[in-house]
């Protein structure tokens, strides 16, 4: 009993101290942050290799060749090509895996084209405009704001005249836009913060208790 | 091969059928099985940058062989023969204390970054500046009680929140989306192609 | 060099030390004061919500988070269940997180002892609420649920066949139900938008966290009748139900937080303008 | 030319039309059935028998699923306390049962799983028989005669999805037409981006201070468009720099798009007539955990004090950690990401941001290719379509007419 709670005590304590390290860098850099740094590179690396391996490799491709499923096999070559990479005749080969997994950038297409362009329309439709009340009134101001806020995108067009006059209210939309995201965040990462410092109350509190 | 897959990929998402949606699932698993493979490689480098800085003593070489003993502690714990596991001791007990502590506090880290960030740039240079300016403090006032001013700041809040935000979004999404999809065209008929290694 | 131009070329590191040393402060202090935190409409709707419902009427809650935003998430969690179980309305509780189901029964578990604590009555399991529990694939589950909850869920996360708990009977899908409140850390607030409350039109309203929220603004007033957004969202909430606890214990912090960066600013702005001025003097 | 877009409105509208009547028939078939109004002989118990009166497939899906739809006298529906639903093979098979109803729903959504080998599991194509059991708890129950066979089964298209479909083709046709008029070599304007503008002197500085330059590629995988984008524009800058002989350095996230990076970079060295100064050394990677990235790139930060920063590609939360540090060097910061949510970030904290599709944009900029040029005409024209849609859509709802809401609608 007391054993487990020393070994807690040191990993937790272990865990503070490199909490405070990284909290170092915002003074500047220094061997603290360096440690923690360096430390956090290997450690995820090292974490993730045995993560992939052991969730992602083991159960697509390892168990389902072993019972029978011979055709994973054809994923496991095309990922061995990739390391042709090392050779400097057979590097071409690494080309076939990394074409295939670019290709599978092509479900983009629909995906993106539902997601931004029909679900965004319908969205905006859905809106009802009017000047009945005032929640109508801005939905029409929405859809203003909308669309010259996508004039501010044309590549092709000047910012001159009417056109420019309507690309620059655009701008103006997307940067009260950008201003209340950046407020709102502000939220969030201090909740991040909070979490951190009580963190370290509770280890000292860890602390206190063991010894008195 | 990129111009097959592209349009496999196009094409069976407008077909609910199972022999569809197993094919997709199949390739799916090609690209995990290709990214494990390819970790390898990232390892490869990771080793090869770090080693090169301590053979030549370049300077903080001693910080590369930490990242060197970090990196074999995970992978000999967790692929310890027998005992190794996810749910290894030191394997797990690295990732609650060592990984998640200074990646939950490099996070946290964005609190003070925001803040000299709206320091440094919330100034009333220009129009534009102006107006993220005025959305930005609108937004955080909110959270300060100001006794008669709090509600008419609430709402305006909620307006910005509403209104203007959400023509922002919307407009940028809408371009992003169109912007995604041509260039994914290109790439299914190969016109983008310096992926490759040439152009 | 003046005080003008130290505004506005200050070091950031001041401003570090600053937010550092007042937020770490409000939050050691925290409880020796209190924010009057301000009640914003998107909130005070899902409380009047609740407010308005009869006893007997049921609501679903879902909780589609895991351990890793519980901190967010869960100050907002129990105080939704307590004004519920204050006003007896029933809650119909459900997970679409992989790692939900463990931490539902455990919030359900501590909310209905603390309120059977607070209302002095008894808060039941099958009576006053239910956990239905989890399944895989949201927006599959969504649907289902438009349909018949017995689609996906013939039997509780108890094994219990659900028309045999008594909250359940009679209960088919979101029609018999006053509505559905979603707490969510992720994709599946998207998905109760777009599968639940387009499709089946059912009053719906979320909890988020805090960076999710501005995205979901929006649809207030449409797809939404109610948004909580982190803990500032929590902290209303707490405070309407007069149930004030660990979102209002974070306010301070959040209050300096965002008390200092506002003055920042100003400070910045000052200076800037005021030199800006100067330079025009002497020019 | 002038007339092609208004062509390709009237068909798109045309198509939509036609393809929400298809949508509309098909649910008009599920109501049309007969009402079955035969009085049941008043028994004292056991109460009426439920008359089953159709069994659907679910369109646009996979099979595996049905809906039964029965009839009940209403009056009745007190009397007793729930439904329970029986499926079996054959008419005078085993029935198992499905599930239950409540007493006052007359229909069952039959979800079955569609694994072969799960327990739940429901054949497409097959005969399947169902009855519908009104239940009593305490007292005698009444069943339904056995009805069917129905079949579920499996579609070839997707009909909700019409409208996405019709927007790829449309949007694809402007695509190809006008690259092949790029091919042509017919002259098309762009304007000015200020952040690319920017590129060539943000390299020079670089050159002239004797300071490196720091390519950071994002958290994306090689899959993601913003990636595949970024790509593009290292391989410009790279021999851009090259040229200059400046240091290039680009961590990397994940492994994939390492490999790539550094066939980009090395060939664009090729490119410029330095081959010999290229090394694996350059584009390195760092490590897969989101934040212990930030930590490595903060670190090449402070220690190897770049003059310029470029942040292309797939950003998170790591946007404005990354921001900030480089700014606090005095580097020069290029940054452009498709996250809506991470663009605010870029805009205040980097000198010039490339906003959402001016990333996408970046690459045909840069290297001033007429083919990538001519793809962002074709993205004009797809903005200005969604445009008129939009307005149109917007007026002709104010004036009534809702049900162009259905017509642009996708229903999943």
């Amino acid at each position: 009993m007391e054993d487990s709670m020393t070994v807690e005590l040191l990993w937790t304590t272990l865990a503070a101290l490199l909490t405070v390290a990284t909290f170092s860098f915002l003074y500047k850099d220094n061997p603290f942050y360096k440690f923690a740094e360096h430390l956090v590179v290997g450690v995820g690396a090292g974490y993730f290799a045995v993560l992939l391996v052991m969730n992602s490799l083991k159960p697509t491709l390892i168990d389902r060749v072993i019972i029978g499923q011979w055709w994973y096999l054809i994923p496991g070559i095309l990922g061995a090509m990739m390391w042709f990479r090392f050779s400097k005749k057979l590097a071409w080969l690494s080309r076939f895996p990394i074409a295939f997994y670019i290709g599978t950038s092509g479900v983009a297409i629909p995906l993106y084209m539902y997601n931004s362009v029909n679900r965004q329309l319908s969205a905006t439709l859905d809106l009802t405009p009017g000047f009945g009340s005032l929640t109508e009134f801005w939905n029409i101001i929405i859809v203003i704001g909308v669309l010259t806020g996508l004039m501010y995108f044309f590549f092709s067009k000047e910012h001159k005249g009417a056109f420019g006059g309507a690309a620059k209210f655009g701008i103006w939309i997307l940067m009260l836009g950008f201003g209340s995201s950046f407020g709102y965040t502000v939220m969030a990462r201090v909740s991040l913060f909070v979490q951190r410092i009580a963190f370290l109350e509770e280890w000292y509190f860890m602390v206190k208790n063991y010894f008195v | 091969m990129v111009f097959t897959v592209s349009l496999f990929m196009v094409i069976q998402y407008f077909v609910p059928l199972d022999s569809w949606a197993w094919m997709y699932q199949y390739l799916i698993d090609w690209t995990i099985i290709i990214g494990v493979f390819a970790l390898l490689l990232g390892i490869w480098s990771l080793l090869r940058v770090n080693w090169g800085k301590i053979s030549r003593r370049s300077e903080n070489w001693g910080y590369a062989v930490i990242t060197l003993v970090g990196l074999f502690v995970m992978l000999i714990f967790g692929f310890f023969p027998g005992g190794g596991n996810l749910n290894n001791y030191v394997y797990e007990h690295f990732f609650f204390y060592i990984l998640v502590p200074i990646q939950a506090t490099m996070f946290s880290l964005l609190a003070f970054f925001i803040a000299s960030a709206a320091f440094r740039a919330f100034r009333a240079r220009s129009v534009l500046a102006t107006l993220l300016l005025i959305a930005g403090l609108v937004i955080m006032i909110r959270f300060v009680p100001m006794g008669p001013l709090s509600e008419p700041i609430s709402d305006l809040a909620s307006w910005i929140l509403k209104v203007p935000n959400l023509a922002a979004k919307r407009a940028i999404i809408i371009g992003i989306g169109l912007g995604a999809v041509a260039t994914a065209l290109k790439i299914m008929l190969g016109i983008e192609r310096a992926y490759l290694g040439r152009d | 060099m003046n005080i003008f131009d130290r505004m506005v070329a200050l070091d950031r590191r001041w401003v570090f030390l600053f937010l550092f040393v007042v937020v770490a402060l409000a939050y050691f202090f925290r409880s020796q004061f209190s924010v009057g935190v301000v009640t914003t409409g998107e909130v005070e709707s899902i409380y009047n919500f609740i407010e308005n419902a009869q006893p007997g009427e049921k609501i679903l809650v879902s909780f589609d988070y895991d351990p890793s935003s519980l901190a967010e998430l869960h100050p907002m969690s129990r105080a939704i269940m307590l004004h519920c179980f204050r006003k007896g309305v029933k809650v119909v509780t459900v997970t679409l997180s992989q790692y939900g189901a463990g931490m539902v029964e455990e919030i359900t578990r501590e909310v209905s002892a603390e309120a059977s604590e607070l209302y002095g009555r008894e808060i039941v399991y099958g009576e006053d609420y239910c956990f239905i529990g989890y399944r895989p694939y949201p927006a599959f589950v969504i649907l289902g649920m438009g349909e018949n909850f017995r689609v996906f869920f013939p039997r509780d996360y108890y094994d219990t066949p659900l028309d045999e708990i008594p909250i359940m009977h009679r209960v088919r899908n979101y029609d018999d139900l006053k509505g559905v409140i979603a707490i969510t850390s992720g994709t599946t607030s998207d998905m109760w938008i777009i599968y639940g409350n387009a499709r089946y039109n059912m009053p719906l309203s979320l909890g988020v966290t805090g960076v999710m929220a501005t995205d979901y603004y929006p649809y207030l007033g449409n797809a939404l009748f109610g948004l909580i957004g982190g803990w500032k969202g929590a902290a209303e909430y707490e405070k309407l139900v007069k149930q004030e606890a660990d979102a209002n214990e974070g306010m301070p912090a959040q209050v300096v937080a965002h008390l200092t960066i506002v003055l920042f600013i100003v400070i910045g702005n000052l200076g800037y303008l005021m030199t800006e001025r100067k330079k025009k003097i002497t020019v | 030319m002038k007339y092609i877009l208004p062509g390709f409105l009237v068909a798109l509208l045309l198509l939509m039309a036609l393809s929400v009547t298809a949508i509309a028939q098909e649910q008009d078939e599920t109501v049309g059935e007969d009402v079955d109004t035969l009085m049941q002989p008043i028994e004292q118990e056991p109460p009426p028998k439920p008359v089953i009166t159709a069994g659907e497939d679910r369109p646009n899906d996979n099979g595996h699923k049905l809906t039964i739809y029965w009839d009940y006298p209403q009056e009745a529906t007190g009397k007793i306390d729930y439904f329970e639903v029986y499926r079996a093979e054959s008419p005078d098979g085993e029935f198992k049962l499905r599930g239950t109803s409540p007493s006052n729903y007359f229909e069952y959504f039959d979800i079955g799983d569609s694994d072969e080998n799960a327990e739940d599991y429901l054949e497409n194509d097959k005969d399947l028989y169902y009855k519908v059991v009104a239940v009593v708890e305490d007292g005698p129950s009444s069943e339904s005669d056995v009805a069917g066979p129905y079949h579920a089964v499996g579609q070839w298209f997707h009909t909700g999805k019409v409208p996405v479909m019709i927007a790829v083709i449309i949007f694809a046709m402007f695509t190809i037409y006008f690259i092949q008029s790029a091919r042509k070599g017919k002259d098309l304007f762009v304007r000015p981006l200020a952040g690319i503008e920017a590129v060539d002197e943000a390299i020079g500085r670089a050159t002239e201070m004797g300071k490196p330059i720091l390519y950071v590629l994002g958290i994306g995988t090689a899959a993601d468009i913003a990636t595949i984008a970024s790509f593009t524009i290292l391989g410009r800058v790279a021999k851009k720099v090259a040229e200059y002989q400046t240091d290039l350095i680009v961590p990397c996230y994940d492994a994939i798009v390492m490999s790539v990076a550094q066939d980009v970079v090395k060939s664009a060295y090729l490119e410029a007539g330095r081959p010999d100064q290229y090394s694996d050394d350059q584009v390195f990677f760092v490590t897969n955990a989101q934040f212990a990235y930030v930590a490595g790139v903060n670190g090449i930060m402070v220690r190897d004090l770049p003059a310029t920063n470029f942040y292309l590609g797939y950003f998170a939360a790591e946007s404005l950690i990354l921001a900030e540090t480089g700014n606090s060097i005095g580097a020069i910061q290029i940054a452009g990401t498709d996250q809506v949510t991470q663009i605010p970030f870029f805009v205040v904290a980097c000198d010039y941001t490339l906003i959402g599709e001016e990333l996408y944009a970046a690459s045909a900029y840069l290297g001033r290719d007429p083919l990538l040029l001519g793809s962002l005409k074709a993205e004009d024209w797809g903005k200005a379509i969604f445009m008129v849609l939009l307005a149109f859509g917007v007026l002709a709802v104010a004036f009534g007419w809702e049900g162009f809401r259905e017509i642009v609608r996708v229903n999943l």
